[in-house]
């Protein structure tokens, strides 16, 4: 069912999901909010390899202008999502999930 | 191309350890800079796949910018390592992963039939360059791109608004 | 596109290889002194430290960052444009500068923005 | 990477070799550093060891290696050993990419009982097509070197010093990506072999339709762009920790920044990755604003000619070619590496803040307006 010798868009894809499973295993698992947005970063990647390997397939660059817009918006997120992460630290000493509830009302 | 199929596996290994070196180190500097050395093997992949430009811009933006911010935000919290990491105990997490391992076989049978599927000789690289991506960008996306200059412009906004509020970083009542 | 590939990942591994092994010649080579205490605290140019080592530093390089990451994506959109400028100077030459034009006056009122609100302020 | 063994053999120690020219030119430049501080402060300089001092590079190559490798009390022992080889290896990365000379054609030759078809050699470390980019994208992963020191010795001063030695880092490298964007705009490709060819022959220019030949000035970037060659040279201070930009290892305030508690070898690796993000944005602007390998007068064919009366046209002719142009390259590289180790022995340091101030309130805007205006007058030059 693996096919080594000669590489094919299915590696891809299958690597693809591989590290979204991983990234989507972080956001559950891990308690400090910044390693959630490292692991959000990590599926955001993920997506981004399957659009090249698609735009590589089909040899259109759209695949390759939508990660480009997608890695705009990923670092948009990481700057924001840190900024909200350094005030709860101000204010509450620790970057845990739990803290986050007090954003609440 | 003999040594494609060596050079995908040797980068796709080496994505996954440092995937899951992101995820699994108890310490978040170690698992910021394994976030790092992943997009370093990941712009490598994006060149097997005939996309220069793109691996430069991924180590450009994101190895070179955004893992530098969580690294600089991580030391400003000089965090050493977490007490406890991993949220819940290990009968949570296992009913967790259990769930994430059978959704990951569900999104990974259809891969398998791609492999068969899909012709190899897509391999040649088929002048897939930077200008027909610059061309494309400029053409058919010219109102994302204008948009995504606006978003930029308003996360810096937004950005120095968090920073300069009480609880911030740049607060005027230290 | 591989063969410009393997030169980079052999030359990745000779400076990982010449590193690791000139480190691994100085530690076994170096002078080896005995362990004492003094030595060992971390360098406080004499003055004994008093709290611990990493103590809080002050969050303003998080703005720094910040703002590079949005004006580094300014520079990566520059750069394909710089491509199409150049090639499509005749017929779309107008519509290429506006279009860019407008991006970076958008990005320009930013980094107005963030200097008169003083974000920038190393006080 | 070639057709047969020869071919792969000779492109990798190729690369292999000209990291190790990098390597060894760290020593060289120390020596040069020194002699030339001593020049400028009207003193003599190394030379006690060897003539003119040149011994002292061995000696001090010697004494690195024999000096007790000291590591911190509550060090991330891993990390704190991790970190100079982190800081080696962007410029040596980059410096591969920066073409040295003409390409090299090597005849078929008997060796070994086989005929050896004729090569093209690219006198460079690996010819990338997108030459510029892949520079820039290497070189931002400096910062980690620095990162990984100031958190690993566990050192206050080291952290803050690492910390806004990063900050100063990549606030620059916006000045430098920038800073290109004219010049690139003229020369509207990536790879740096094309740009050199485009500087051949006299100045020559296109402006509202009419041309314009200037015999007496060669073909250079400089003169098209003046000011995107300044801010270029200015932000390349900037990304080695150059004076009048090293503050973060200012022996005054942070007692030596983010290398404080690094001695012996490791701190020699520091700085061959700090003289080795010099040499890169040494080689970077010969390539774009001086012409790269280019001599004024002289072209590929005539020297070549020259050379084949004595030696005969053949392998050997072209070897010698290359060389001649490898030298010019040298030349003007040397040139500024002195220009670099000129302005640290006169230019006082900067306060951080005007040091921040001049990144981000002056550099960036002037890049940004000279960007515009070339994109302006490139409009009216090429597109009516």
């Amino acid at each position: 069912m693996l096919e080594l010798s000669n590489i094919t868009l299915g590696h891809f894809i299958l690597l693809s999901c591989v590290l979204f499973t991983i990234g989507m295993v972080g956001v559950l698992v891990r308690r400090n909010v910044i390693v959630i947005l490292m692991s959000i970063e990590l599926m955001l990647n993920a997506v981004n390899l399957a659009f090249v390997a698609f735009s590589r397939h089909h040899n259109l660059a759209d695949g390759q202008v939508i990660v480009f817009f997608v890695m705009a918006i990923a670092a948009a997120e990481a700057a924001i999502g840190l900024a909200i992460a350094i005030s709860v630290f101000r204010k509450f000493n620790g970057v845990e999930i739990r803290l986050f509830e007090n954003l609440k009302g | 191309m003999d040594i494609y199929p060596i050079v995908f596996h040797f980068f796709a290994a080496l994505v996954t350890i440092s995937a899951l070196g992101v995820v699994l180190m108890p310490s978040p500097i170690y698992s910021a800079l394994c976030l790092a050395l992943t997009m370093l093997f990941l712009s490598g992949l994006f060149f097997i796949l005939d996309a220069q430009f793109l691996a430069a811009v991924q180590l450009m933006v994101y190895a070179g910018a955004v893992v530098v911010l969580f690294v600089m935000v991580l030391m400003l919290f000089d965090l050493r390592n977490e007490n406890q990491p991993f949220s819940g105990n290990w009968r949570v997490n296992l009913s967790k992963l259990g769930v994430i391992a059978l959704g990951f076989i569900l999104i990974a049978l259809p891969c398998t039939y791609l492999m068969k599927a899909s012709n190899s000789e897509w391999l040649q690289s088929r002048g897939l360059e930077t200008k027909k991506l610059a061309e494309l960008l400029f053409s058919k996306h010219i109102f994302a791109f204008e948009v995504v200059g606006a978003l930029l412009t308003v996360v810096l906004i937004g950005a120095i608004a968090l920073a300069k509020a009480k609880g911030g970083t740049h607060a005027r009542t230290e | 596109m591989l063969d410009q590939l393997l030169p980079v990942i052999f030359l990745f591994c000779v400076v990982i290889v010449f590193g690791v092994g000139m480190i691994a010649l100085t530690q076994l080579a170096g002078f080896k002194a005995k362990k004492n205490l003094v030595k060992m605290m971390p360098y406080e140019s004499g003055v004994p430290g008093q709290e611990a080592a990493t103590t809080k530093v002050s969050v303003k390089f998080y703005l720094t960052a910040v703002s590079f990451i949005l004006f580094d994506i300014e520079v990566v959109f520059l750069y394909p444009w710089l491509l199409v400028y150049s090639d499509y100077i005749k017929p779309h030459g107008a519509f290429l500068l506006g279009s860019m034009g407008l991006f970076v006056l958008v990005l320009v009122y930013g980094l107005i923005y963030e200097i008169k609100s003083g974000a920038l302020e190393w006080d | 990477m070639g057709k047969d063994i020869f071919e792969v053999g000779i492109n990798l120690a190729k690369v292999a070799v000209i990291f190790l020219m990098m390597i060894q030119a760290v020593p060289l430049l120390v020596w040069l550093e020194r002699r030339g501080s001593a020049f400028i402060q009207n003193r003599l300089g190394p030379n006690r060891v060897g003539p003119l001092g040149l011994l002292q590079l061995l000696a001090d190559a010697v004494k690195f290696i024999f000096k007790e490798q000291f590591i911190p009390g509550n060090a991330a022992k891993f990390l704190f050993l991790a970190a100079p080889v982190v800081a080696l290896i962007p410029a040596a990365l980059a410096f591969t990419a920066i073409p040295l000379s003409i390409p090299i054609q090597v005849e078929a030759f008997e060796m070994l009982g086989k005929s050896w078809g004729p090569y093209t050699f690219q006198f460079q470390g690996v010819k990338m097509d997108s030459g510029i980019i892949y520079i820039l994208a290497v070189s931002s992963l400096g910062a980690y070197g620095l990162l990984l020191a100031g958190w690993a010795s566990a050192n206050k001063y080291s952290l803050m010093g690492a910390l806004r030695a990063s900050a100063q880092m990549i606030s620059y490298e916006l000045g430098l990506g920038l800073s290109i964007v004219g010049i690139l705009m003229i020369y509207g490709t990536f790879d740096l072999n094309a740009m050199i060819d485009m500087q051949k022959g006299p100045l020559q220019f296109s402006f509202l339709g009419s041309e314009y030949v200037i015999p007496f000035l060669p073909n250079w970037g400089i003169f098209y762009q003046p000011l995107g060659a300044l801010l270029f040279f200015i932000c390349n201070f900037a990304e080695s920790n150059r004076l009048p930009f090293d503050l973060p290892e200012s022996e005054g305030e942070l007692v030596a920044g983010f290398h404080t508690e690094y001695g012996g070898f490791k701190m020699l690796m520091f700085f061959m990755g700090e003289y080795g993000h010099m040499m890169v944005g040494a080689g970077l602007v010969t390539t774009f604003y001086l012409g790269g390998y280019l001599i004024p007068g002289l072209t590929e064919d005539t020297v070549r000619t020259l050379i084949a009366t004595e030696v005969g046209a053949g392998t050997v002719a072209n070897l010698l070619t290359a060389l001649v142009f490898h030298v010019s390259f040298i030349v003007k590289l040397a040139l500024l590496l002195w220009i670099f180790i000129w302005v640290r022995w006169t230019l006082p340091r900067f306060r951080y803040d005007t040091l921040m101030n001049l990144g981000w309130k002056t550099l960036l805007p002037w890049t940004l307006a000279n960007a515009a205006i070339t994109a302006i007058v490139l409009y009216f030059a090429r597109g009516i």
